[in-house]
């Protein structure tokens, strides 16, 4: 994975970056006078013309509820729906598209694991492993499920100024009692790359069930559930161009076949009486209640999207935009940076001597620039460090050289305006 | 480049922020408050020392933007030697002043910088946040109180 | 409420229903050349241009997260975000608007009080009240919240061909065992309107927390918690204009105050460690993870649109149409229609003598109008009343009397053809 | 007004929904197996009387739409006195016929009238319902299968 992320893209392989602004249109508007930079990728993503276009044609085409309809728009929706799951499960390269489970996004994909898995495999004593770089997300479902059951947390380190994880003991870390590890795929705050397939393939070869938090990484790299040889995977469609509401949970088909059911409802049944019902099988049983049907049709023209440009190539630019603001940024002095000094993911938080993260925000937005500061729900994270926030600047593939210089540009301003 | 923040970041609030007056614990306190911001995580703890019902000494800590900063510096150094009445009155008008851009009374002397502030509803709560802490402080609850 | 519902809107105050069937794009469409009779309103509402509009205007004017953003957009975001919690708390006339905590839609909400009230306040012995015409979705939940405490299910009966609730004998009921007393607002497979104040004053009485699931309501009728005297109510977005992915539970502060949180993750905490965590104040703390922010911004949009037209309006006219469906259906013979003679809501559900449901609606669907065939998510009741499934059409705003008049022409035909 | 139907209503199609063959269960069946469209919440019970490899009694139960019940009519007739490997090649050309449109083999006889439901995806379940059926009665499993 790293190897490809790195893999310098040939020129004349790399889509035009800046001729696909025009698919976006929020990145023609004017913030308070000045062109939008938006900056805070890592939050949310801008969304193409082709995912609102998706989002249109459904409700004026194909508007139905799915699965029990048996009139065209019916038929229609559903196949829109369950097309979705078979481009989601192409896109992760899942071994059967009944491994994807639709979900609100990578948060409600984390809680289902933590609810079915957890809560039927898990018991007083068991370990559930963790990273001290994760994000709330995947912290505050696994302190939910360790007080329901007595299992305890643990968390691997995260080491020095570069924020890695200290994989030199992980086989000590990896004890017996450890049932579950799970782990950011790439650190919404550091910009960590952690290596997904050396951790799943420890901790598999022990027996460890390994879930991957993949909210920051789905729409990023290429992404292979089979290489990574995780048992869950967790994704957000909003960060990687979908609309907001949506997202999925992959689940090797053993696991997800072993987990009793979370929500109950229509849809997840395959019959009720008045007091006892049985469930469809998976993905199915996992999905209660009408789905976000619309939001799955456009999940999938995004993911279309993103393969049309390629994984490889977004990867890259992601990553030089990012290697490119190190360098403006080490030039300004008083900064100091999070994160790994290379190989890291398009997300670079920073703090300025003197001067709290949220003014720099507030200012960097009056001068058009979208920057996010704050614990960037990292708040066990932050403490280590010994800091409160940090302002992030995080990228995406219509990002271009020249919005990274002016941010840099609106920083160096901050702090004359600062020093008056 | 950020002529439109004048309003937002005075002069006198960028140097209170820099060099916070009544800074620290306050060593024989008899009232404390920790006020937190849940938009950005920050908080703030004032101090107070009562005699009776006058304020003594006050002093705050914590983390915060500037305008949080200064506003703790500016508003500790309004309320040494007031009362508890005197202090609620101050209370009221500061905080219609951040809504509104209005003074309302005569009193606010110096806490006036603080006017512009209300251009910027999204940092009302970090000029608050002291408030809200003395407020409690004041009236002798021991929780943490947010800004929501 | 009932009395409201069946006042007749005089001619010159209800709007001109015809002239607004051009809000809605689909409404034109050709289905295999015809044009489209949507009469599948229970499972799914169209869309008026105006909420897709608010999506679109979403995503190319302000879409980013919400909560944590300084800048521009995030302030617009969540400003759009928590407008709609403020639209969707008048539109049910909430107390507070923290009483409004948005979901997936009502089969999620019903599973958050089941989750989180449920597993904090129930426990063996005592005993969820629900009635014999509830969706899965008000029954699987509290299955599954039954196997988790030992507490148990009891339905009140409904009673005759009329499909109407049994309360001669609802004081026996109530025992003091019942903890929670849930039920649905209108059937979707009956049309039988239940009356929600008496039910809930009645439980209120005794103590016992009351839940309405509001699904087939919310959009269709004057709905108000306060004169309901409910603790819960649960709505979906997508059966009320709205778009799919989104829909709210009410919950009176008082409960939700006492209850612990269910999804845990970014957005629903004040303070997280490693080990503990600490959670905002409802609704926030029911939130977890990035919500659905574009949908409760277009459901917003959707409330609004209802609300020009007026609710009793569309209550009136929902009920005309099926006055005249039944009307029109029983003069077809061979046909029997379940559900109340009169003061019912805009669903109807008939059989066909010797025609299986599917066969019904695959035909209905070559004429080009869309019924529904199945057993509506409503099995325990199917098998009670001793049928399989029923064809259903379910009526909306939009639709028009020559529509039911067309769908009659179109049962007459089928009749014919399946007796060649 | 639906005459783009008569390919999957056929006549012969509506008299055995109309008057099924073989319909009730089967006294001394040493095979059944129940099959269940989850799409309509449909099943329909094949009951098997085997005689060794050879199928003597064949009845099946249930409830379905127009399609399922004849299928299920006409699928018994042609299975009576068949083997069991003369079943599965005819499940077998059955299952290509109606997801294809054509029949490979000439043994399908009047099992041939399904062929036009390949036009109509959303009621492949309904006729291939009592086939899964029939599969599992002659693998002598007991649980009920599902066409998913
Ligand atoms: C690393 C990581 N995990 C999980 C999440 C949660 O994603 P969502 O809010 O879409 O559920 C985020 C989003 O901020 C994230 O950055
Ligand atoms: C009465 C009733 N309750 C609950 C639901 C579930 O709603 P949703 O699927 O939007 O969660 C429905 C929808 O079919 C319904 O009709
Ligand atoms: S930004 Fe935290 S107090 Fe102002
Ligand atoms: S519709 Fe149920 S079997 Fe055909």
């Amino acid at each position: 994975m790293t190897a490809k992320m790195t893999t310098p893209i040939a020129p004349e392989r790399a889509p035009d970056w800046r001729a696909l602004r025009k698919d976006f249109p929020i990145l023609s508007l004017q913030v308070r006078g000045r062109p939008l930079i938006y900056l805070d990728n890592a939050a949310t993503t801008q969304k193409p013309r082709a995912v609102l276009d998706a989002l249109r044609d459904f409700y004026e085409q194909r508007n139905a509820n799915v699965h029990r309809g048996v009139h065209e728009l019916s038929n229609r929706a559903t196949a829109a729906y369950e097309g979705a799951r078979e481009t989601a499960a192409r896109f992760v390269n899942a071994r059967q598209t009944g491994e994807i489970v639709f979900t609100r996004g990578a948060t409600e994909s984390i809680n289902l694991v933590a609810n079915t898995w957890g809560a039927r495999r898990l018991q007083a004593g068991d370990v559930i492993l963790l990273t001290e770089m994760e994000h709330h997300s995947n912290i505050v479902p696994w302190q939910l499920l360790a007080a329901r059951t007595g299992a305890r947390l643990a968390f691997l380190p995260v080491t020095g100024p570069e924020g890695l994880l200290d994989l030199s003991r992980l086989d000590e870390w990896l004890t017996s009692e450890v049932k579950l590890l799970a782990f950011t795929h790439v650190s919404n705050t550091l910009g960590t790359v952690n290596p997904a397939s050396q951790l799943c393939s420890m901790a598999r070869r022990k027996g460890i069930v390994t879930l991957v938090d993949a909210a920051q990484s789905t729409g990023h790299r290429p992404l292979d559930v089979q290489e990574i040889g995780c048992d869950f995977l967790a994704a957000s469609g909003h960060k990687m161009c979908g609309p907001t509401g949506i997202g999925f949970l992959y689940g090797r088909m053993e696991r997800l076949a072993e987990m009793p059911p979370w929500h109950g409802g229509g849809d997840m049944i395959e019959s009720v009486d008045y007091h006892t019902s049985t469930w469809k099988q998976p993905p199915h049983k996992f999905e209660a209640g009408t789905p976000n049907i619309a939001g799955a049709a456009a999940l999938a023209a995004a993911l279309e999207y993103l393969d049309r440009l390629g994984r490889p190539a977004i990867a890259a630019h992601d990553a030089a935009l990012a290697a490119h603001a190190l360098e403006k940024m080490s030039g300004l002095g008083g900064l100091r940076i999070l994160g790994p000094a290379s190989g890291r993911a398009g997300v670079v938080s920073f703090l300025m001597d003197g001067i709290h993260a949220h003014d720099v925000v507030t200012m960097a937005d009056h001068a058009g620039v979208a920057l996010r500061g704050g614990h960037h729900c990292n708040q066990p994270l932050m403490k280590k460090l010994g800091i409160e926030s940090t302002a992030r600047a995080s990228f995406y593939f219509y990002n271009t050289f020249e919005e990274v210089d002016r941010l840099v540009e609106v920083l160096r301003e901050i702090r004359r305006y600062f020093s008056r | 480049m950020f002529d439109d923040l004048d309003d937002l970041y005075q002069q006198v609030i960028l140097d209170h922020s820099r060099s916070p007056r009544n800074f620290g614990v306050l060593p024989g306190a008899n009232g404390r408050a920790q006020g937190r911001n849940p938009l950005c995580g920050d908080n703030v703890t004032v101090f107070v020392k009562m005699d009776g019902d006058r304020i003594d000494d006050i002093r705050f800590e914590g983390t915060g933007c500037a305008i949080a900063k200064a506003s703790a510096s500016v508003m500790t150094a309004a309320l040494k030697g007031k009362t508890r009445p005197e202090a609620r009155v101050l209370f009221d008008h500061f905080h219609e002043m951040i809504k509104t851009g209005q003074a309302r009374g005569e009193d606010l002397g110096k806490l006036s910088v603080f006017a512009g502030v209300h251009k910027f509803p999204s940092r009302v709560k970090c000029a608050m946040l002291c408030w809200h802490a003395l407020a409690a402080a004041l009236s002798g609850r021991n929780e943490p109180v947010t800004t929501e």
